[in-house]
């Protein structure tokens, strides 16, 4: 079982988001996307509130190479400007690559 | 009614509301950067709790009477909203000369209502068991929507690209207004009978809920003070001088719609607050350019700390006065 | 006992109890998307108070009486909740025909037990004033685990990989078997002279606790909804059909006990109900293979609101018709 | 003063008080391996909640009386603060030979003192309606912080390299004591009228919410008792010794003061507990380098279940005999 | 101080299994691992409800490379059929290897 | 848009530490991170309980290569000793490499 390598996209960004980002995902074909609840600072300033209005989640899914890559570019155009949000990706080791696309 | 001296005594008298006090001290722990923290779960826990007790208290009461004759009053206050919103626009664009867009989303914001001001003006009434009409909760639902569309309205005009029904959607399906509607239509249906049971939990602890979450309100208000150098004096000003005067249109136009004293200063009170978590989430999604510090700095930071310390001791005042 | 039809006017009269509007809006809520959501800290918080107020509750009664005399329900309840495993197993696996794992484990899951259901069902006695047997929630500990120890039984035979020792003590070490064991304990220690501090928590509050649960189960239920299309016809017809079938068994073995009528229409309420917590989490790791989501959709999101908006106040009337 | 016998029989009694009951229910779940666990938010909001009825609680009271008259009885307390953590680190340092930083890190912990055994005291009191001074949960406050500086500077010396500033800073602003004295605070502002529409979740739900704390911290202390094993006997012993002679040096302390019995016995409780919370993080970060687990485990998993059980019937008695 | 390198395996799966999992973690000689609660959407649809039973963790484990594909492997066979799961591998530098087998 | 790459450092640590470690990063010229809650097991023993003294925090910082082996450098000189604290660093593409220094 030799493991294929896939990106690993990373989104850190506003909680009051997810609804609509997850909605994105979706129509960008990502099936599946891992959530946790953050808090942090950036050039937005502190986000670490007891308050959905201003504190993160971090958004990590695993697809493929190319996939990501138009994901990332189209998070940026529409989420950059106006959203305080974080980007990054990294290769992963995979069991299933079939699994990730 | 009773004569000036002696109102301004009793605002003296009741200024120190104790669920004030708990504002108080978070905004000083937040300030001294005390290590005072609330987890967002009880933040969530004692909104919702809030909220619900707010609905259910207005349900019941609206059991009471028969519902088809607020129709009236509920298009006049949809006027109100709207009205303050391009007041507050107006002001803010062509007198302050801020810029469109932040405008029309601060519009938005003092056009539409702050749940947490409201809740604090009913316990103000409890401790002087005054009493108010049972369709003020209902009318908080009616003054949040408006003044966002017509603040999204300005920013955008009537632009192709807003998708209204999104918007709309969100606001209506929003936690707050989902928990204050589901709350009155649950005490309408069971009626003062039903709730009864419920009671304890709602009604009785009202107040220590109420305490608690104005304790949460404080530390986040602190945390938002740190945004006051990119405001102008102008934004702070705003932020002090438009609660006295939407508190006394609010206060004109319940006088007007024939409310009770206690249900005029509701108004007063509502009219005066700025949201804080309806209009800033629908301007976030709806107007994503607008900075949103402005908006909840001024909001969070100032009106609200402004309408519990100084004005709902007024707008009480400019009740009385009147219905004198 | 009331004739039919005043029993009928009576279930009309209640079946607006105020917590399950709670349910109704959560449910609400869900399927119309709306952004309310409560963290899994408030779920933990307010399922932590209710297990512990039935175990207090059933505690101080137990203290006033012998506690052996019970050995003999307890062996016959033991032997309830296993027969309705079978029961349920032999209707799903030979006369719907679904497959051995699936049918041991969804017969796992309606033959044990819902808490919330029985909590439901406790209001429902409470704001009619009718009284039942302390022992019930004494009686609902026994009836959750036969049922679950039947059901990896039927799928596993008496195949020697089964961990029993590890699934039994998963499941009596589960949080809700040991809040509400350990809530029975302190009652029963302490007393009711004892407990009487802790009323205002674990007692007047109930009732509104409850209600906060029942918006989340809404929610939770709202959210399984979705897995309807997997199902076939004859699953759901299963979740709607075997609850008035157990609460009738259910019934009339408390009648043969000899129980009150409240304690009858306790116990057919959960012979009636599905486990959809200790059920589930066993199945789960002793039957991974069988599918999670065909039995939780079944027990909360059909099974669970058809008991409470219809099964509830049927079940009252068999327990009066039976004791008549 | 009721005799020995009489005495003995009342502990006896009492000493099965249920929110004990609920410690105990914890440390056998967490020992159990039980999967009983409460999120962290749930922790933070009893705790809140006791916090703030504590100060709350003392507020009121203290507004009934002139408060310069206490400053004497706080000066008193900050040098018994003081001599008690000189004492433990004798002990530790001198009699058990333990290392010089771990005896300052763990005096400081046996010096300052635990809201929680307080809270214990405190109901103990309630449930046999004895009355003690109004300004206990001040003096708890005085006793917090000497000991934890006593034993920085045991450790430390006189170094120039401790951040004292930044120390105390932390101490002062941490959650506990920003709301306890957050609540006397406003107690004390806002009067027992002020106050009043409060009690029912601050003072009726207490000893729930207190019951509720104590399961989380049975379940908390189990978790330490697996650092058992790396503590020498010696540690063990002075864990279970030290309490009733700090409670007697409290006791004869009180009494010296002209404390009532009530006050006089919680006074002892206070010497005799073992801070949890302030010590343990003032040390983390002033003494990086003592073993945490040393000092947690023995205040957590053995002090304070000693003083829960035994400790504070005891003190009881040492302060009636004192009172004689 | 040059940086070794090492395996971080990451977990995503059922809450439920965190006791199980961390047993078999450790009889697998893992003596360090990192949990975060999670939500998601994966195969087995969306997780993320107030409920442990349908909501997520996620799992984080450095050790040796070696290690990390046996454990891989062994949880492949042992939870992929049946539960909802995603595992994924990357290289990681730490400072004292030691501390990572 | 090639993506740029820049260094994604992982502490795990205790959680009472969060005030003074935040500080030190933002001192060292660190003007991001994102927190996350977390619990563990470690040398330290396990890290889990529903209290602050003993759960752990999750901060990652995406940042210059060179800054980040200074970084690391540093806490281990000033934590590693007495406190329970994982570090590890990786690889990451940023499409804004100017907001990652
Ligand atoms: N350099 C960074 N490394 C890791 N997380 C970051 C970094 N910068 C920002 N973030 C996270 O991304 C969120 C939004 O960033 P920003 O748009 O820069 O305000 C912040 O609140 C942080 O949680
Ligand atoms: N492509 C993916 N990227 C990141 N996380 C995923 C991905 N697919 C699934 N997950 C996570 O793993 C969990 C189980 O996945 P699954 O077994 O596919 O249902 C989901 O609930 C997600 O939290
Ligand atoms: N090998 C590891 N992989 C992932 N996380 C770890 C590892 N070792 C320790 N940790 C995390 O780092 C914390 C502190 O580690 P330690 O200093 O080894 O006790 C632990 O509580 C875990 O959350
Ligand atoms: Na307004
Ligand atoms: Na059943
Ligand atoms: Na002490």
């Amino acid at each position: 079982m030799t493991p294929s390598i896939r990106k690993l996209v990373t989104i850190v960004t506003e909680a009051q988001l997810e609804r609509e980002l997850t909605r994105d995902l979706e129509s960008h074909g990502i099936l599946g996307y891992t959530i946790t609840d953050a808090r942090g600072r950036g050039a937005h300033g502190q986000r670490a509130s007891s308050w959905e209005l201003s504190s993160n989640i971090r958004i990590e899914l695993i697809c493929e190479a190319a996939h990501a890559a138009e994901l990332m570019a189209y998070l940026q155009t529409h989420y950059y400007q106006h959203y305080a949000m974080v980007l990054y990706a990294q290769d992963v080791e995979v069991l299933r690559p079939d699994k990730f696309r | 009614m009773p004569r000036p001296s002696t109102a301004l005594a009793k605002v003296q008298r009741l200024s120190i509301d104790p669920v004030v006090l708990f504002f108080l001290l978070g905004l000083a722990a937040g300030l001294a950067k005390s290590e005072l923290r609330l987890p967002p779960a009880i933040y969530d826990f004692v909104s919702t709790l809030l909220l619900l007790s707010i609905g259910l208290k207005g349900g019941i009461e609206l059991a009471r009477q028969p519902v088809l004759a607020l129709v009236p009053d509920i298009l006049a206050l949809i006027l109100l909203g709207a009205a303050l919103a391009f007041l507050a626009f107006a002001l803010l664009h062509y007198v302050a000369r801020i810029n469109r867009i932040d405008s029309a989303a601060i519009a938005g914001h003092y056009g539409s209502v702050s749940v947490a001001t409201f809740a604090v003006g009913i316990a103000w009434l409890q401790s002087q068991t005054i009493s108010y009409e049972a369709e003020m909760p209902l009318f908080l639902v009616m003054l949040e929507v408006p003044a966002i569309v017509v603040g999204i309205l300005l920013a955008r005009g009537m632009d192709a690209g807003v998708r209204w029904g999104h918007i709309l959607r969100e606001v209506l399906l929003g936690r707050s207004i989902v928990l204050l509607v589901g709350g009155l239509l649950i005490g309408w249906v069971a009626g003062p009978d039903g709730v009864q049971p419920l009671a304890p939990l709602y009604f009785d602890l009202f107040k220590g809920i109420l305490a608690l979450f104005l304790l949460e309100m404080g530390l986040i208000a602190a945390a938002q003070l740190g945004g006051f150098r990119q405001h102008g004096v102008k934004l702070i000003a705003f932020a002090l001088v438009i609660p006295p005067i939407f508190g006394a249109i609010g206060a004109f136009a319940g006088t007007l719609m024939g409310l009770s004293v206690g249900g005029t200063f509701l108004l007063a009170t509502l009219t005066a607050s700025a949201s804080y978590i309806a209009a800033p989430a629908s301007m976030r999604s709806a107007l994503p350019e607008a900075n949103p510090a402005l908006s909840l700095t001024m909001s969070l930071a100032l009106t609200f700390p402004f309408n519990l310390l100084v004005g709902i001791p007024l707008y009480q005042t400019m009740a009385e006065w009147l219905h004198r």
